[in-house]
């Protein structure tokens, strides 16, 4: 393997590694706009360049492969360097227009950055403002991204991203010299469903989200990391929020679930959470809305104790969700196998068992639209293979069932399936005392001797297991709506009113414990996800994904 | 319904056989596309890229990187006047000034009837004869409005 | 004087395939056809023949570095792309003996194993590619360049592609993309179009003026090649000389012949028995020599890196006391900025710069330290660019200046204007940086400006 | 120099003369005579150190940080853009900012609300160094009193641009006041912020 050094920092790394990546490894930041680490190097910023010894003029990091013995200066500790990569950063600029205080990339724009920064920044413009080559502004490019081809470097990675990864090649450049300019064929709306990578991809403010445009200013936002809980994939994202409400979503890198990217349903699933009113208070019937939390608890697990036949299987109905965090799971799965005899306990409202193995398209997204299926299943919450929502309606509508505890999250993408609905509210009729924990009103669960609210995705903290078995952890962004909690509180109040262990205080605490009931997740902790890859399935830990591969690679 | 005569399309399926790749024959499918429709604007595109399989927007992208493949119709005959170093300091300037009052049009720009329209181009490589002016594709040697309108009108 | 490419390509019947082949066209083909790869590269080696495009890289060592997988297409690529400014000897060499170019190609793509051949054109050059094409299906009915060449069972296929206007498509790499049918962006190197050119296959690029000396030095031998010219130019040159001079035109002279001699006898002295000014001697990609500084430059490599410029393409572009040189360096600045290709930020911004700075200046309206913001922004393109182009704008622009600069300081105001740059306003004309650039690009008629305190 | 030069002053003299005044009612008719005139010049209105507030008004100097106002652009259209860098360096946190799109794609963003809560206020004018377009500046208007807290001490897009004070205060503290940028012209007016006097009129 070559060694190297960068800015006197030696490094050993494989043969063709290039000299940028090995400059990130070392943590010296090289400035650059159009490398980007899953599409193909160009070369054509020029903002990466860096010294060589014995080359004669400055070579670009980004397409150099690294030799054995290369001796690299960055422009931290190269004058040479320096010198190369400030003439860039003021070409870049002369025909920049004065945009910041309207633009939305201000704040996390490369070019900021880059001139702010000592080395190679602020030097002083020697052109007028009136002089800069005037381009087209705020261009629509539907639903997801608007163009604004005068702040565009040209760098190319919108480009190469339309052709390399959707491959819909929906956006070129036309013209030449300094009136080259990003187009989409006759203005026309994006197609492709991961346009709104476009927008985290673009360096600067060329490329903007339609849906974050003039929300907030960036450095007001308050980040918090998570996982997408749109489908089965559960693609790394960051939650931006203000004062408890999420602005938007953006994808965070991690090669081996989604790259860089995010779908757009993906991230505009957190709008679903506001599109229908909460469930903000428990809510039992008869007795208005004024339910307190310990009464309500009380009485749900009151009412299901007293389905408790000795001797003989409970007839309980005991739904989970496979949109819930394992953690809620584990809870909830030991709730009713520690309370109840042979009780029908799923997870299922229709076959994810069976869709959480099919793509929905070569990228990222799948059929599946619920985040932890795999989880479910690995608890064994789908155990008998004739089991489900359906089953369970059709014993409740034959009087087989006495009562039912169900826990329920409407799908973040995709409308909700009004069949699945109506069985939901036929389960409910039937059963002479039924038990909801959800998030949002609905018409299914009027009739619900109880409805408990819960805490929705990025209300509370836990962890998924993606259709792969890739284990991953996701914070909590903003705090639940009126007296709703976390469905784990809820369930370990239950525990306790049943006398058995509520269950740990820390999201640490739950997932040891499900690490030490279900043989899968053996010698895992939270802190241990952050740092690696844990695949939980299949047992061997053969990861799937590593065969499938992505669209256009 | 095709744009192009049989002949040229004749010609963009050789051209695709030819090269390691079928986008190969874009270039000469643009050429082909400039001399019978007289310009390569949103229906040309369309059609191209319908014809080679390929995006709207990367024919659009070709296409508007070379100077001879306009968006706008050009007249039916073609007056390129150099303006290459060579012309320049052998009078072009004057030429054209005498080419524009000539034609009628000045650069860039297209006679109303649509027959001329008169360009500025970079280096033609027949700098012997500089200023050199170009119709279409014939080399008309030194720029003299009596010569250009011989050959305009001698078609 | 030995001629090599010009000994036929003067009688006006050259192009007539019958003609030629009584004048041994074809003779070098069917010698080389009986000799194996390795020997033709080691003539060429032996010839040290270098690319007449420009560059003047040696063509042996170019060939050699072809090295294909087993099974791995081979493509060689024609560059007719014959754009410089002030260039028009390969246009010569093809409308006035096509079979000798035709030939060399042939020699060059057995040479090193390619049976797909692609000549590439300049838009412009749609008539030249017309007699090509009657030079080769007189070639191909004569069963010469049919499916196999001549009775060799080798088999050839030469393309003829035309460009469609633009400078860029002349740099190998533009080429190749340009031919590939994508925007005529080059490419970085590494990997070099050897190992991955052309489809990503081992790609040769060569010049029309390099293959034309083929078939000679296959007749005659790298050995008698290398006696002419000089020690590391060898062989002769087709000079295109064009501006100033009585008699424009293409001329083949021994490499080290005497620039002095050629102004004087070949152009036929200077226009109206002027005093020569200034000239550049290959295109307007390199440096311009003052007159003082061509009086004893030979035309050949190292001579002319001696004297700071390169030979070039060989296209020379006189100038007599007549032109203005602020008027001539606007026009080579527009040309550069309408013919970058925008791919990289140096070239992209800088042209562009150059071209606008200048064009105020001649309006009389540049700013007191405009000559050093264009050397600096020269500075700040050269080799920081992807291809030769950023260089290549570099050179008239540092050279003019600094050569005749009384000429530029004459245009510029003295500085009253205390503000800093960025407050200062209403420069110039918009031309240079608004609108599709070139067809507003404002004329400077070359009237006599103060001449330079060099002359 | 010399010791001889030196000032003497005569303690004993000077001690010896207060006594004379003191001894008489000379010291204490002097300092009534003091006092009378000061009361005559009172009473017949000269040089009056009181003003009557609110009836009459001291002028303040053209760099007074009083209520702020949004200027406009010389078409009468608001200049502030909604770019947030007020309200990210008020230190008392007091502006709040809405942003919407406009059709006019040489302006693009607006603020559809603006919003500046002079009850938690410190008049510190960052809001105004901030402003890289000179869409806020301070005027010259000092009396904020209520009878009411939120409702009227939080003022609005409406009470930034239109309101009679402006007019009667004129412009107050602004960055660049002595090397204008930027043009920016006082709302409803038309008339140049750099235009204003130096003294307020009354």
């Amino acid at each position: 393997m070559p060694l190297i050094t960068i800015d006197d920092q030696p490094i050993e790394v494989e043969t063709g590694t290039l000299i940028i990546q090995a400059a990130d490894r070392l943590g010296i930041e090289v400035p650059r706009f159009c490398y980007h680490p899953d599409l193909r190097p160009e070369g054509n910023c020029r903002m990466c360049l860096v010294e060589v010894q014995g080359y004669p003029r400055p070579t670009v990091a980004c397409t150099t492969p690294v030799v054995d013995g290369m001796v690299v200066r960055t422009p931290h500790a190269g004058d040479q360097a320096r010198r190369a990569v400030r003439g860039v950063l003021e070409f870049l600029l002369i025909n920049h227009p004065l945009d910041c205080p309207i633009c939305d990339q201000a704040g996390e724009c490369s070019l900021q950055d880059f001139y702010m920064h000592p080395d190679y920044g602020l030097h002083r413009s020697q052109v007028d403002p009136q002089e800069k080559v005037r381009k087209r502004k705020a261009i629509d490019l539907g639903p997801m991204i608007v163009l604004d081809s005068e702040r565009c470097v040209l760098c190319s990675r919108c480009v190469r991203f339309s052709a390399e990864v959707t491959g819909t090649a929906e956006l070129q450049f036309v013209n030449r010299g300094n009136q080259v300019e990003l187009k989409a064929f006759e203005d026309r709306a994006l197609t492709d469903p991961y346009a709104g990578n476009l927008a985290d991809i673009c360096p600067v403010g060329a490329l903007t989200s339609k849906d974050f445009r003039f929300k907030r200013r960036v450095w007001h936002l308050a980040r918090t990391d998570s996982i997408c809980a749109g489908c089965s994939t559960g693609c790394n994202l960051r939650i931006d929020h203000f004062q408890g409400t999420i602005e938007r979503l953006v994808p965070r890198r991690n090669p081996a679930v989604n790259q860089s990217w995010l779908c757009d349903e993906g991230r505009m699933s957190f709008h679903a959470l506001g599109a229908a009113p909460r469930l903000t208070k428990p809510r039992a019937q008869g007795t208005g809305d004024a339910v307190n939390w310990d009464d309500a608890v009380a009485t749900a697990h009151g009412g299901l104790h007293a389905i408790r036949r000795p001797g003989q299987p409970s007839r309980l109905a005991a739904l989970a969700s496979t949109s819930a965090t394992n953690e809620t799971l584990l809870l909830f799965w030991r709730y009713v196998s520690e309370t109840f005899t042979a009780p029908l306990l799923d997870c299922r409202l229709g076959q994810e068992d069976r869709w959480v193995d099919e793509r929905e398209d070569t990228l990222l997204r799948r059929r599946d639209k619920h985040p932890n299926t795999r989880g479910a299943l690995l608890l064994g919450l789908a155990a008998d293979p004739a089991g489900g929502l359906r089953p369970m309606v059709a014993q409740a509508q034959a009087g087989a069932i006495d009562a039912a505890l169900i826990l329920y999250y409407p799908p973040l993408v995709g409308a909700e399936d009004p069949a699945t609905l109506e069985a939901l509210a036929t389960l409910v009729r039937a059963v002479p005392f039924s038990v909801v924990l959800t998030t949002h009103e609905g018409e299914w669960g009027r009739n619900a001797t109880l409805a408990l609210p819960i805490a929705a995705w990025s209300e509370e903290e836990g962890t998924y297991t993606n259709y792969a078995g890739v284990v991953q952890y996701a914070g909590k962004a903003v705090a639940p709506p009126g007296e709703a909690r976390a469905a784990a509180a809820v369930l370990g109040g239950l525990l306790g009113q049943a006398g058995r262990y509520p269950g740990g205080s820390t999201v640490q605490a739950r997932f040891d414990e499900l690490a030490a009931a279900v043989p899968a997740y053996a010698g895992l902790t939270i802190a241990g996800l952050a740092s690696r890859q844990a695949s939980v399935y299949p047992p061997e830990g053969r990861l799937p994904y590593g065969q499938e591969g992505f669209a256009g690679h | 319904m095709s744009l192009l005569s049989a002949e040229s399309l004749a010609i963009i399926a050789d051209a695709r056989r030819a090269g390691p790749s079928a986008q190969g024959a874009l270039l000469t499918a643009l050429r082909l596309t400039q001399r019978e429709r007289r310009q390569v604007g949103v229906a040309e595109v369309e059609y191209l890229a319908r014809l080679l399989d390929l995006s709207p927007a990367v024919v659009e992208g070709v296409a508007r990187f070379y100077d001879q493949i306009s968006r706008e119709p050009t007249g039916r005959q073609v007056v390129s006047l150099c303006r290459g170093i060579a012309c320049y300091s052998r009078g072009a300037g004057a030429a054209s000034e005498a080419l524009r009052a000539a034609l009628g049009v000045g650069p860039g720009e297209t006679t109303a009837d649509g027959r001329i329209t008169f360009r500025l181009v970079e280096c033609i490589g027949d700098c012997d004869h500089a200023p050199a002016v170009m119709l279409d594709d014939r080399f008309l040697g030194a720029a003299t409005p009596a010569g250009v309108r011989a050959a305009l009108d001698q078609g | 004087m030995e001629r090599i490419l010009t000994l036929h390509a003067d009688q006006g019947d050259q192009p007539r395939l019958a003609v030629a082949r009584e004048r041994g066209a074809y003779d070098g083909l069917r010698k080389a056809l009986g000799l194996t790869r390795h020997q033709i590269i080691a003539e060429v080696t032996a010839s040290g023949l270098r690319g007449r495009g420009g560059a003047g890289f040696p063509t042996g060592r170019k060939w050699d570095f072809i090295r294909p997988q087993p099974g791995q297409p081979v493509y060689l690529l024609c560059n007719a792309d014959e754009s410089e400014p002030g260039t028009f000897k390969d246009r010569y060499l093809m409308e006035r003996d096509p079979h000798l170019v035709l030939e060399g190609l042939c020699i060059a793509a057995y040479a090193i194993g390619a049976h797909d051949v692609f000549v590439y054109l300049r838009g412009e050059y749609a008539s030249v590619g017309s007699i090509l094409a009657a030079a080769l299906a007189e070639a191909g009915e004569a069963g010469i360049l049919g499916a196999t060449l001549l009775d060799s069972p080798y088999e050839l296929r030469i393309n003829l592609q035309l460009g469609a206007g633009a400078y860029i498509c002349g740099e190998e790499t533009g080429l190749i993309s340009s031919l590939e049918g994508k925007r005529g962006y080059p490419r970085v190197r590494p990997p070099f179009p050897a190992v991955h050119g052309f489809g990503q296959q081992p790609t040769v690029v060569n010049n029309v003026e390099t293959l034309a000396n083929l078939p000679w030095i296959i007749l005659h031998g790298g050995e008698a090649f290398a006696t002419l010219g000089t020690e590391r130019s060898t062989g002769t040159k087709l000079i295109s000389v064009c501006g100033a001079v009585n008699r424009p035109g293409v001329y083949e002279v021994e490499m080290g012949y005497p620039l002095r001699d050629f102004l004087a006898r070949e152009a036929g002295g200077i226009l109206d028995g002027r005093a020569l000014k200034a000239l550049i001697p290959g295109g307007t990609s390199v440096p311009i020599l003052t007159a003082r500084e061509a009086e004893d430059v030979t035309l050949d490599f190292e001579s002319m890196q001696h004297a700071g410029t390169m030979l070039g393409s060989g296209g020379m572009i006189v100038f007599d006391q007549t032109v203005a040189m602020p008027g001539a360096l606007a026009t080579i600045a527009n040309f550069y900025a309408h013919e970058s290709c925008g791919e990289c930020t140096p070239c992209r911004e800088g042209t562009g710069w150059f071209a606008w700075i200048i064009a105020r200046v001649l309006a009389g309206e540049g700013r007191p330290n405009d000559l050093e913001q264009l050397l600096r922004i020269c500075a700040n393109v050269e080799g920081r660019t992807i291809c030769g182009l950023g260089d290549a704008a570099v050179q008239p622009v540092r050279s003019f200046i600094t050569k005749f600069r009384a000429e530029f300081e004459a245009l510029l105001p003295a500085d009253q204007d205390t503000r800093p740059d960025w407050q200062r306003h209403g420069h110039g004309p918009r031309a240079a940086r608004h609108g599709p650039l070139g067809q507003e690009a404002a004329w400077a008629e070359p009237v006599a400006g103060p001449s330079s305190a060099r002359l | 120099m010399d010791k001889k030069d030196l000032p003497v002053i005569n303690v004993t003299e000077a001690a010896e003369a207060e006594t004379n005044l003191a001894s008489g009612m000379g010291g204490t008719l002097a300092g009534m005579r003091v006092t009378f005139n000061h009361m005559v010049r009172q009473v017949l209105g000269k040089d009056q150190v009181t003003i009557q507030y609110p009836e009459q008004r001291k002028p303040y100097s053209r760099r007074f940080r009083g209520v702020h106002v949004l200027t406009e652009r010389e078409d009468g259209s608001l200049k502030c853009v909604a770019c947030y860098l007020c309200e990210t360096a008020c230190p008392a946190e007091c502006i709040t900012i809405e942003a919407a799109e406009t059709p006019d794609k040489s302006v693009e963003k607006v603020a559809s609300r603006y919003e500046i809560d002079l009850a938690r206020c410190i008049f510190c004018g960052f809001c105004v160094d901030a402003c890289p377009e000179e869409a806020l500046i301070m005027s010259r208007e000092y009396d904020l009193t209520t009878y009411e807290r939120d409702s009227q001490t939080s003022y609005g897009i409406g009470r930034l641009t239109t309101r009679p004070e402006i007019e009667a205060y004129g412009a107050g503290y602004r960055p660049h006041m002595h090397y204008p940028l930027v043009e920016s012209y006082l709302p409803g007016r038309r008339r140049k912020v750099t235009d204003e006097p130096e003294k307020e009129r009354s």
